[in-house]
């Protein structure tokens, strides 16, 4: 009967504050800092885990014990987002929407959005001008000088403008 | 975050076995390796309280003691064009990922209101060690 | 029951190997196990008789000995909201099953004039043993 | 012929092990042999040069040593009908083939400007051997 060799078998136990189980090393070892990954398990819970900066192009925003760091996600250039941060170790990129483009959230969060182009109001007073949250928003009256047409407000001709049918504005246009 | 799916592991089609087990809504990983995981959910609507929804999201998300933040693993974002008279939207998903002992797989989606749960074969999730 | 597809299996991408045959329409599973399964059906559209089809429907089906009904294991349903000029609409499929040596595994569709059959990287049906 | 896709191999989620290797956009096997492979991209728009795109593509193609021409494997199309605010319209594929060592795979799609790049979890692209 060979003699069966009982392999120690660590259980899992709680670890103290800042420490992880490692299932490999089977003891608890000390967390790497936010924007490190675990590179190698600490071999006693008494000596450190060889922590290493994240690469270029990935992050870690908190302490951990994994073995790789998350990838920076990407501004959507082609639709019109513009990076507000940059990636760093320890943060992901944060997008915006460009200069004349506002935000449409896909979701209560945003964490999915489009950027759209702003409303140019023509020939409108503006209200609230646009922002990275929301369109701009037009004045409902035609400035002076311009005269509705549906919903859009046209520049007035000046008389003998074009000798056709001319639209002197002002209380005419605003019928 | 976005609400976790809860999921049948016993009954009809539904099984674990070789220590890959189903507890609090997760598969949890019982041996470190690389695994296919897939999930398909099946979407439909108008649902009665429902504003019409512009999109569907399902998540193939990772949670782990080694990392205080879940980690999305595999996403399938739809947006909808659908007419208001009754839609249906599959999302499918599946990939390999690398796993660690204990870490635990979730589904979430975006609406839990528009998921058709009524049968089994159209809305499932699993996974097997490469 | 819905139209069964039939299947090349031996010319082209096509093939079957361990016993995996296919006969009647079915891949015959060789040996009880669990299996990934999986198929994709490109659906096309308007086909000239065609009533414009308001969804179609791929279902992965098995036929047993040990049962007299086919049992629906995996389903694509998905409305369409494309408007009369030519439309597409891919539904892929796959997830493991537990099968008995002898099941037949075919794969079923709302309406078999709406399949491109035309090239065969775009409809296709396999299964593998885990 | 159709742009192909470049891809991250190290960072985050992605790796590649058992020699399988990628360069030059493709994976390249190391041994023959029946591998599952698999793809997702996610496409979205509007883009700012953008025509109304009527449809995507995807398709997953292998090139060899021993044929001068690629050879299409898995295509999934699909016909856009969203309206011009944004879309996002998810595309996957997986399947069994039959490959030989230094055959090598690569994504193709029919815009490169519509791939949501933006996020790991979103468009994905992965073999295994059986």
């Amino acid at each position: 009967q060979p003699l069966l060799r009982l392999r120690r078998h660590a259980t899992r136990l709680p670890c103290p504050a800042g420490m992880n189980w490692i299932e490999t090393a089977h003891q608890c070892c000390r967390q790497c800092p936010a924007g490190k990954f675990l590179s190698k398990p600490c071999t006693s819970p008494e000596n450190d885990s060889v922590c290493l900066d994240c690469p270029a192009g990935t992050f870690r925003t908190q302490p951990n014990t994994l073995s790789e760091c998350q990838a920076c996600y990407e501004c959507d250039r082609q639709a019109f987002q513009s990076v507000l941060s940059n990636c760093s170790a320890t943060s992901n990129v944060a997008c915006g929407c460009e200069p004349g483009h506002f935000r449409v959230c896909l979701d209560q969060h945003c964490s999915e959005f489009s950027c759209r182009k702003c409303q140019p109001c023509t020939g409108r007073l503006i209200q609230r001008p646009c922002s990275e949250a929301q369109d701009t928003l037009c004045d409902s009256s035609c400035k002076p000088d311009f005269y509705r047409e549906g919903d859009e407000c046209r520049p007035c001709h000046t008389y003998g403008d074009n000798g056709a049918g001319v639209v002197e504005c002002g209380h005419y246009a605003d019928q | 975050h976005l609400p976790i799916l809860q999921w049948e592991d016993k009954r009809g089609l539904a099984f674990t076995k070789n220590n890959l087990s189903y507890s609090s809504n997760a598969l949890v990983i019982p041996v470190s390796g690389d695994y296919y995981v897939y999930a398909q959910v099946t979407f439909r609507g108008p649902v009665e309280s429902g504003t019409k929804p512009s999109f569907v999201t399902e998540i193939i998300t990772k949670v782990t003691d080694s990392y205080p933040e879940p980690t999305q693993l595999l996403t399938g974002t739809k947006t909808l064009s659908e007419n208001s008279s009754g839609w249906f939207q599959p999302i499918y998903l599946g990939a390999v990922v690398s796993l660690e002992v204990g870490d635990k797989l979730m589904v979430n989606v975006s609406d839990i209101k528009l998921v058709d749960y009524t049968k089994e074969h159209k809305t499932f999730f699993g996974a097997f060690l490469l």
